[in-house]
């Protein structure tokens, strides 16, 4: 019967009762159903807290984050600084993840690496998310706009995105680093570089599923109401294409992580001295055999975000799927 | 459905034109020189010289001009007479690398093989292994096969091949002693024995690889069957009294490859564009070890015409996609 | 009772979505949901327009509604005529003509509280404090009976009738005058769907408000209208106060339209024997048949149909109907059927019910 | 038209199903009884989520497990109890013994197999006929059921045909392997007033035809009153009343089908002033019924009614009712 | 030496380079990768042995002033060359080729990388068949540069002779396989990928070379290559293992293979701009010289220098491929200084004397500052792991002696590319202080010591090129340059080269760090490997062989 649920609104009017009786109580006349509002966001929470890979993965991600922005000032030990008598150190209590070829603490590295990993990682998402849906919803609203913006799309999804990425560090790393200094202007050139390079795929589904709402029942509505299209876009498009979008965005960090790391691989990403994951991971790889840890403790710590945010993703997804959430 | 396919295929020109013309722009604005390999011994006089001899000094619009003749005319004569042993292209000046003064289109044709040895190996052991256990994950949805599923492929894409490679290499290269470190590229199988080795050398980063694409694929395949067995028509298949089996393999899975049969075909050109990182770790030498070391070497010529063979190839797998799916699915019909 | 003033006059109404295919994506054809359609609504009747589905009811609807660009054609509402007003100038108007839809669930936004689904038109169209607009936002609910408490709560909370009270009431938020119902009951249950109809009743009658109301329920709308339209593949093919239509029939299609509703009555089921089935499904609007659109399906099918489109004609006074058969030049042998007969007397009935 | 003393081909016993959601246990059918017996055709009608759909699917094993669980009851097909049997049995019993028509007829045939695919399946899978054999069953089939041309459009895909078409493709899919019983879940609901009067049409020919017990469910009671020989009327996932048709509609017992009968307006007869509404909402499902689930919006209801869950009870022949108040056990005209 | 047997006995041998030829014409490249493969092939008419003295190839003798081979005005040298090589083709080896080689390579339109080499070269004359005379426009006190060394082979001429100027790049074909006397022969050639060579029949020498065939990949990195010679064995020798000394010795004791060192004089360095590098400047302004604010200071630029820990430098970074050198000509021997010493640090000393010479940290923000100019430098080098390292600890250093440091690294192929248009070139220099690490060909530094003179300063006028990247300049300097330019005396060069050595590094012309040697890997089991930095690394290939337990 939950097919019904699944199916476009209004084929089955029975299962709504079904949905609503299931999920939240039908407000009626009765006085036992006036129980207290419960916001859909409320619903959506519920959902996803009975996701328990998801709630694993929330509570992952928080930690990492929590660790990476509060850990730096509570760590004693700078991370650029160099020790060079305690150098290739293994594990210890001074240095919890033991020490890199000039000493430098790895704990300190690694939480100051994540620092500018998740940083990175959120705000290229963000540029891309913004981006994407910015595109997407001009594509998908506007008829007129759909043919040039999609083909446009096209483009930057046929050009290689390397040699993009490439030119761009190239081109624009010396205005940026003048105009922001070196890390602000690094900062927002990867940013750049990465969310600009990215959007696509979330403009692609944006526009599908704003072309479907387009058409949906409530949008006419605000239209027969004189609503202005600009509102129509903020008030009753946008909201409704959170779901994709929150997933894109779980994604869109994860991607926009490995991709800082293989930008350190081919030696564009951040300065030397600018701990990220992906450069900590990059160094650590030649040693390896001798100092695994080195190559390790990044490697885990990118591991478990992208793990953990895929999880969250993953419960996102079906906790903002009204069909799933019915259930 | 023709119409439609000759109509994207008119399109695609000036789509194509375009993004050559961006990709040289690019390219062309993009700092690096030629002559950075070039010893810092070799004087800076010598060096501009040098730059000259590879026509550095023409302006930019005729170097466009050339080449989107060299690309679209004088190499395609070449293919022809390589193919019939006529002659048409003597004489005609073919794109030429910087790096060496070779035409590229020699380079590319050399890295074509080992590329698509290992990177379409790789996809193609992802793809059989993505469809079942995305099949089965589905299937079975948050039970104990589908959540160790989205851990593993979730781990494999979350590793950087990097990373992962250098560990395979040292665990089974250098530890184990099973597989060899470095791919040799001259090769020839032309025996059991050949064939073996071949396996071997294969093995490491076929396994990298497709880790990676079979996360990604499986994660799709999963997504695409949930969607399906939700359906009336499953409903109504096992109303028939079908087995589960034929429920699920026939009606569901047909339904479901629809979306990943297209998302396969998008993934091709990656195959030709080879795995930059993994063929870099693995030394095979292909084309997007190819391409790395051009880019390295600005050897803008080789870049752009990689990269544009590369926008080629996605433009066309777009169009392949989009035919497929027209195929696969009934419903659709372009006019 | 009517003022038999007209509110809403439509004529020669085409709505056509243009068919692009070819290489160039040329246009080839054109999709004719209504194609030459010609009516008036008076000032607090309700019009009922029924028809199969696919036959350009919500087409018709929103066209006359200015939701789209019209081929051709004219629509005066309220004295303007609105046709080829600008969207921009025509927001200004959007406060006498309002829209009520089918589907209840999917017409509301499902990220937004019902004071705010119903308060839209006011942020839209009036620069009220915001105390007052909650009070006229209360004001609605309770006309539409709704709780006053519910206000912060969002559509997935409600049953389908109630969903289809806010509806109504942010149609009613700006007092509009003329209001089309969109098949306002077709995606409720049987025993919700009477307190929906019962509630635009009491509407009407309170505000004096004009309604189209589009249904394919036949029963529903002899209920509700006064005047009924039957539409066949883009056209209007018989338009008639609702006791002559149902009563008399011009039209085979009406006809048939209404034998096939189910009885719910089995004695009655069981005298009703002589049902009509019609063969074949309706053809396509984009490639309708030549003639007669009906022709293909029409048991009374004659010669002239598959040649001449039929004018749709004033067959009795307030009776209008498009076919031959009411035509003495082509009607069949026992042309008193085509002749206007029915005493002047049933026709001032018909007309008054109300 | 019904043999009346024929043994019944499928009888149900006491059925209870529940679905175990996040929100709890929504006990979606509760102790529903009923049978049919050959040729006859058993309508079922009630307001939506009455549980309709979900008894009849249980017969058969087509819900979900989970989240859905049949908590009791028997169903007797011919004697054998369908609850107990092996899954390799029911899948037997499915398509061939039992044949089914949902209701959505655009999204319940598979999109991308041809017609006669989906036809031949069953046909080649219950009745052991080889590739040729079936493919001429299948066109009989299509034949039967009204599709002009039929050979030529075994080959068409779904999407090629209308709304009406695919529903008769359902039909010919659920007639096959001619069934003992045909269920039929709301066939005609998505359809418009003309096709559906074409189908009813075709159904009613085939039942004459080929003598099976169908049970149609429905919330149209005017198609209900059309074709069916007995009533049977869910409510909040009971029986409530039961009844041959022309009882049912002249000497309606139970409240609610009262109300239901009077909601509901005609094309002819006297048309009222205001169409008379139940008011309230359908109950929640959320427990096992300890008292009259249609208590809140009953204008009858009384002490016992919030107490106690009223049993069916025979208050004519092959008529019962499910109501405690003395009004349902006697006339008509008392209410009115 | 005392293996012998016949040709091509031990089978093959497999060489990497991680990074891979591209082509195997020397003059048309100009890279290390490419010229030390080709010289498996094509051969010079003298050599640099692993000592960097010189040694005839294929010329009889090394002509001399003594033996006459040269002439006493310096203009003049006259080769001659051995009577028993052919090219690997069978055809006789002539003076025609070598003169045909100077055509080519001097060819104006051709392009040629080493053309250097025949700079100042006025004729090139064929007496007969054996002899070639080489005439010099002016005199040329070391004469060995044109057909000396793995850089300047020679070419034959009848495969070249259509390929010479603008033809020269559509011989793809003769660029990729060359006619050569060398020890093998090219089979297949893959561009950046690999070589397939084979034992020359025609070689020269009886019994050699001892392997039958040549596998010479290339690609990947220096990792890998390390890895694969030392640990898994796959492969017999491994170029340029520019990796952590621990790294390397955790590859040796994999067992299978050996590093070996070599020194020649490249040199880590570190540049001090004198001139302004704001790139807000107008160009003018930008190279006029010793305007920087603070770096033409002695006591700012001797302080930098002994801030530094050298042996520590060398220790992390190079192991035993590095060593400690206060000079600008750290090899050869007899031309490297010994006036300095420079392996302490001396964080003190260096405080001391910025506070002597007035910068004091007035304002308490831990950077010095005098006349309102504070010490701040902006520290650029290129993308390598070493060096960043590197830059990690000499900041620290610099910072704890007072500096602001300001770190910042480009990828070497800007860096290092000679884009006019780009601020990020070394040439360019827009920071205060950089560094890489410089050498030159053979063992005369002359041409080397030019990068001190005032007219090699990149300016505005030269698109920004010239060799002298310090912008360096005094009067005395360019004179004593121009007095080496007419020596002719081995011993007198040798003590001039040292004082302009020392001149350029004690007056802030850069600050020297470490002493880089080659550092290859091989095989255990392959013998006759020699390490020669001065030549081709494959220089002896042919006397090379498999070690048979
Ligand atoms: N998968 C499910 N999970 C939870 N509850 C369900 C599920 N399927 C059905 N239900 C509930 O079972 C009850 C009966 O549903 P059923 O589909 O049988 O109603 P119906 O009478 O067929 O209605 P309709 O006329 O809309 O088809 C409803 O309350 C519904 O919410
Ligand atoms: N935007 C559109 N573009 C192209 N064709 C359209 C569009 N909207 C409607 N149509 C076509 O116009 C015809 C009339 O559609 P319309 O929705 O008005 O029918 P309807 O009578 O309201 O049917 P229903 O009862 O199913 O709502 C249909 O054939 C439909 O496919
Ligand atoms: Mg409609
Ligand atoms: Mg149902």
């Amino acid at each position: 019967m939950t097919e019904h649920d699944a199916r476009a609104p209004g084929t089955a009017i029975g299962s709504e009762f079904g949905t609503v009786a299931a999920s939240a109580p039908v407000a009626g006349a009765e006085p036992i159903l006036m129980t207290r509002a419960r916001s859909q966001w409320w619903d959506v929470w519920d959902q996803f807290s009975s996701h328990k890979g998801a709630l694993a993965g929330a509570a992952v991600f928080l930690a990492i984050v929590l660790m990476v922005v509060i850990g730096p000032m509570i760590w004693p030990l700078d991370p650029t600084e160099t020790d060079i008598r305690s150098r290739n150190q293994g594990i210890s209590l001074v240095h919890p993840l033991g020490t890199d070829q000039l000493g430098r603490d790895i704990f300190a590295r690694v939480m100051q690496g994540g620092r500018i990993s998740l940083a990175v990682g959120l705000t290229a998402m963000a540029l891309s998310l913004v981006l994407g849906t910015l595109i997407g919803v001009m594509a998908g609203y506007f008829r007129r706009l759909d043919g040039p913006l999609m083909r446009f799309t096209d483009l930057f999804l046929a050009l290689p995105l390397l040699p993009l990425l490439l030119v761009m560090v190239l081109l624009f790393r010396e205005p940026l680093t003048a105009a922001f200094g070196i890390e602000t202007g690094i900062f927002i050139l990867i940013v750049s570089a990465i969310g600009i390079t990215s959007w696509m795929q979330t403009a692609r589904i944006v526009r599908g599923d704003v072309l479907a709402l387009k058409e949906r029942e409530f949008v006419l509505a605000a239209r027969a109401t004189g609503t202005p299209s600009r509102r129509i876009v903020t008030r009753h498009v946008l909201p409704n294409i959170l779901s994709p979008i929150m997933v894109s965005a779980t994604l869109g960090i994860a991607t926009a992580i490995i991709t800082e790391s293989a930008l350190s691989f081919l030696g564009l990403g951040f300065p030397p001295d600018f701990p990220t994951w992906g450069r900590l991971l990059n160094d650590g790889v030649s040693y390896l055999e001798l100092y695994p840890g080195r190559a390790f403790w990044p490697g885990l710590a990118i591991s478990l975000v992208v793990l953990s945010i895929n999880y969250v993703g993953d419960g996102l997804r079906d906790a903002l799927d009204p069909r799933i959430r019915g259930r | 459905m023709l119409t439609f396919t000759i109509r994207r295929l008119l399109f695609a020109i000036p789509t194509l034109l375009f993004i050559a013309l961006v990709i040289f722009l690019l390219l062309e604005l993009a700092p690096g020189d030629p002559m950075a390999n070039v010893p810092l011994t070799v004087p800076s006089e010598v060096k501009e010289q040098m730059r000259v001899a590879l026509g550095l000094g023409e302006p930019m619009h005729i170097r466009f001009w050339k080449w989107i003749i060299q690309f679209f005319w004088i190499e395609p004569l070449n293919v022809f007479d390589a193919l019939f042993g006529t002659g048409f292209a003597e004489g005609k000046l073919r794109i030429i690398s910087w790096q060496n003064r070779a035409p590229v289109f020699i380079a590319i044709a050399e890295r074509i093989p080992q590329t698509l040895w290992v990177v379409g190996t790789a996809y193609v052991v992802a793809i059989l292994i993505a469809i079942p256990v995305g099949i089965y994950s589905a299937y079975r949805q948050y039970s104990i096969f589908d959540q160790a599923g989205t851990f593993v492929t979730m781990v494999g894409f979350s590793v950087p091949p990097f990373f992962s490679g250098v560990l395979v290499i040292l665990i089974f290269a250098v530890q184990l002693r099973w597989f060899p470190s470095i791919y040799d590229t001259t090769l020839e199988v032309n025996s059991w024995e050949a064939f073996g080795m071949q396996v071997r050398q294969m093995f490491l980063p076929v396994m990298v690889l497709a880790l990676q694409i079979t996360s990604q694929l499986s994660r799709f395949m999963r997504a695409s069957m949930l969607d399906n067995l939700n359906q009336d028509y499953v409903r109504t298949a096992r109303a028939k009294g079908l087995r589960e089996n034929t429920v699920v393999l026939v009606h569901v899975l047909r339904n479901s490859m629809i979306p990943v049969v297209t998302v396969i075909a998008l993934g091709v050109p990656s195959i030709f564009g080879g795995a930059i990182i993994t063929e870099q770790v693995f030394k095979v030498n292909g084309i997007g070890q190819l391409l790395i070391t051009a880019i390295q070497a600005n050897d803008l010529p080789m870049v752009q015409t990689l990269t544009f063979i590369f926008a080629v190839l996605i433009v066309l797998f777009n169009l392949i996609a989009d035919v497929l799916y027209g195929m696969l699915d009934p419903r659709i019909r372009y006019d | 009772m009517n003022a038999q003033r007209p509110l809403v006059e439509v004529r020669d109404l085409k709505m056509h979505f243009p068919i692009h295919s070819g290489l160039l994506r040329r246009q080839t054809g054109a999709v004719k949901a209504v194609d030459g359609v010609t009516f008036d609504i008076y000032e607090g009747e309700t019009l009922g327009l029924v028809g199969e589905s696919g036959c350009g009811k919500s087409t018709c609807g929103r066209a006359v509604l200015r939701l789209y660009d019209l081929t051709s054609g004219e629509v005066v509402v309220d004295g303007r005529a609105i046709g080829t007003e600008s969207q921009g100038s025509l927001r200004r108007m959007r406060t006498t003509m309002q829209m009520v839809f089918q589907d209840p669930q999917a017409c509301l936004n499902p990220r937004m509280t019902v004071g705010a689904i119903i308060g839209e038109p006011l942020d839209e169209h009036t620069d009220w404090p915001r105390k007052k607009k909650r009070a006229r936002v209360e004001e609605l609910m309770d006309q539409v009976g709704l709780n006053r408490a519910f206000l912060n709560r969002y559509p997935h909370e409600f049953s389908g009738g109630q969903r289809q009270r806010i509806g109504i009431a942010r149609a009613l938020a700006l007092k509009p005058k003329f209001i089309v119902c969109d098949e306002p009951i077709a995606a409720l249950d049987v025993s919700i769907q009477a307190q929906v109809v019962n509630l635009l009743e009491e509407l009407q009658d309170e505000l004096g408000l004009t309604y189209l109301f589009i249904s394919h329920d036949l029963s529903m709308v002899r209920h509700i209208a006064d005047r009924v339209a039957v539409m066949y593949l883009g056209k209007v093919v018989e338009l008639a106060p609702r006791d002559a239509l149902y009563d008399e029939p011009l039209h085979p299609y009406t006809e048939a339209l209404l034998s096939a509703v189910p009885e719910p009555d089995p004695a009655m089921a069981g005298r009703k024997r002589e049902r009509i089935v019609l063969k074949g499904d309706v053809p396509s609007p984009a490639n309708p048949p030549a003639g007669c659109n009906f022709c293909t399906r029409c048991p009374k099918v004659m010669e002239v149909c598959h040649r001449i489109d039929p004018a749709f004609r004033e067959v009795r006074p307030g009776h209008f109907a498009a076919c031959h058969l009411n035509d003495p030049r082509y009607g069949p042998e026992h042309s008193e059927s085509a002749e206007p007969t029915a005493p002047e007397a049933t026709r001032t009935q018909h007309g008054g019910t109300r | 038209m019904p043999a009346g003393d024929a043994r019944p081909v499928l009888e149900v016993r006491d059925l209870r199903t529940v679905f175990q959601t996040r929100g709890g246990e929504v006990h979606a059918v509760n102790s529903v009884s009923f049978d049919v017996k050959p040729g006859e055709l058993l309508g079922v009608v009630g307001e939506s989520g009455s549980g309709k759909s979900v008894t009849m699917m249980s017969l058969v094993g087509l819900l979900p497990m989970p989240p859905a669980e049949v908590r009791g009851g028997e169903v007797l097909l011919d004697g054998e109890d369908l609850l107990k049997v092996s899954p390799a049995r029911l899948r037997d019993v499915r398509g061939g013994e039992v044949g089914f028509i949902f209701q959505d007829p655009m999204t319940s045939l598979n999109p991308v197999f041809t017609v006669g695919f989906q036809i031949i399946e069953p046909i080649r899978r219950h009745m052991g006929l080889n590739k040729r054999q079936a493919r001429e069953r299948a066109v009989e089939l299509l034949e039967l059921v009204g599709i002009p041309g039929a050979r030529g459009r075994l080959s068409d895909y779904p999407h090629q045909f209308s709304g009406g078409m695919r529903q008769r493709v359902m039909i010919a899919i659920a007639l096959a392997c001619d069934p003992k019983v045909l269920i039929a879940d709301e066939p005609t609901t998505a359809l418009d007033v003309t096709i559906q009067a074409q189908i009813l049409e075709i159904v009613e020919d085939l039942r004459a035809r080929l003598g099976m017990a169908i049970v149609w469910i429905t919330h149209d009671l005017g198609v209900v009153a059309g074709i069916a020989d007995r009533v049977m009327v869910m409510y909040g996932g009971q029986v409530v009343e039961h009844a041959p048709v022309h009882p049912l509609f002249n000497d309606p017992r139970h409240p609610y089908t009262r109300a239901l009968l009077r909601t509901i307006p005609t094309v002819t007869g006297a048309r009222a002033d205001k169409l008379q509404v139940i008011e309230g909402q359908p109950p929640m499902l959320g427990a096992a019924p300890s008292a009259c689930p249609f208590r809140d919006r009953c204008p009858l209801a009384f002490d016992r009614c919030h107490a106690e869950n009223p049993l069916r009870e025979v208050v004519a022949p092959n008529h019962d009712v499910a109501c405690f108040h003395p009004l349902a056990h006697t006339a008509k005209e008392a209410v009115a | 030496e005392a293996h012998m047997g016949e040709r091509g006995r031990d089978g093959e041998v497999n060489i990497i380079y991680w990074q891979a030829p591209s082509t195997l014409n020397p003059f048309l490249s100009g890279g290390t990768k490419d010229v030390e493969a080709a010289s498996l092939i094509v051969e010079p008419l003298a050599r640099f042995d692993e000592t960097g003295a010189i040694q005839p190839w294929l010329a009889t003798e090394v002509p001399t002033v003594e033996n006459g081979g040269v002439s006493e005005d310096l203009k003049q040298i006259t080769w001659k060359l051995r009577d028993d090589v052919v090219w690997s083709d069978g055809t006789p080896f002539t003076a025609e080729d070598v003169k045909f080689t100077y055509e080519y390579c001097t060819h104006p339109e051709g392009g040629c990388a080493q053309i250097t080499k025949f700079e100042g070269i006025e004729s090139v004359e064929t007496p007969d068949e054996h002899t070639v005379v080489v005439n010099f426009a002016e005199p040329k006190p070391y004469p060995y540069t044109a057909f000396t060394g793995g850089e300047s082979p020679i070419l034959q001429k009848a495969q070249f002779e259509n390929c010479v100027g603008a033809a020269a790049s559509s011989c793809t074909e003769e660029n990729f396989n060359p006619i050569g006397t060398g020890p093998f022969v090219v089979d297949e050639f893959r561009t950046n990928d690999v070589i397939s060579l084979s034992a020359n029949p025609n070689f020269r020498e009886e019994g050699k070379p001892a392997f039958a065939s040549v596998n010479f990949k290339g690609g990947g990195d220096a990792d890998a290559a390390g890895r694969a010679v030392m640990q898994t064995g796959e492969f017999d020798y491994a170029w340029n293992l520019q990796l952590a000394p621990d790294v390397i010795a955790r590859m040796e004791a994999g067992g299978q293979g050996q590093a070996v060192a070599g020194f020649g004089p490249l040199l880590e360095r570190i540049m001090l701009n004198n001139t302004n590098p704001d790139p807000s400047l107008p160009p003018e302004e930008r190279s006029v010289i010793r305007p920087h604010p603070f770096l033409g200071e002695p006591a700012v630029y001797n302080a930098m220098s002994m801030a530094i820990d050298r042996p520590l430098l060398v220790e992390i970074g190079y192991g035993q491929a590095g060593r400690v050198t206060c000079n600008w000509v750290p090899a050869p021997e007899i031309y490297s200084s010994t006036s300095m010493t420079c392996d302490e640090q001396d964080l003190e000393g260096a405080k001391q004397m910025l506070e002597q010479a007035g910068w004091v940290d007035t304002d308490g923000d831990g950077v010095r500052e005098k006349d309102g100019v504070e010490l701040r430098i902006l520290y650029q080098s290129s993308t390598n792991a070493v060096r960043q390292d590197f830059q990690a600890l000499i900041k620290e250093w610099w910072e704890e002696i007072g500096f602001a440091v300001e770190l910042r690294n480009v990828n070497s192929s800007v860096f290092f590319g000679g884009d006019a248009g780009s601020p990020d070139t070394f040439q360019k220099f827009y920071a205060d202080v950089e560094m890489y690490a410089n050498t030159f060909n053979g063992t005369d530094p002359q041409a080397y010591l030019a990068n001190g003179l005032c007219d090699k300063a990149p300016r505005p006028e030269t698109q920004w090129q010239g060799e002298n990247i310090s912008r360096f300049c005094m009067e005395e300097y360019d004179a004593l340059w121009n007095e080496l330019a007419e020596t002719a005396d081995p011993l007198a060069r040798q003590s001039i080269a040292k004082a302009l050595n020392d001149m350029y590094v004690q007056n802030g012309g850069m600050i020297p760090l470490v002493h880089r040697g080659r550092l290859s890997a091989h095989a255990n089991d392959l013998g006759g490997v020699k390490l020669n930095v001065w030549d081709s690394e494959l220089w002896n290939a042919a006397d090379w062989y498999r070690i048979s337990e």
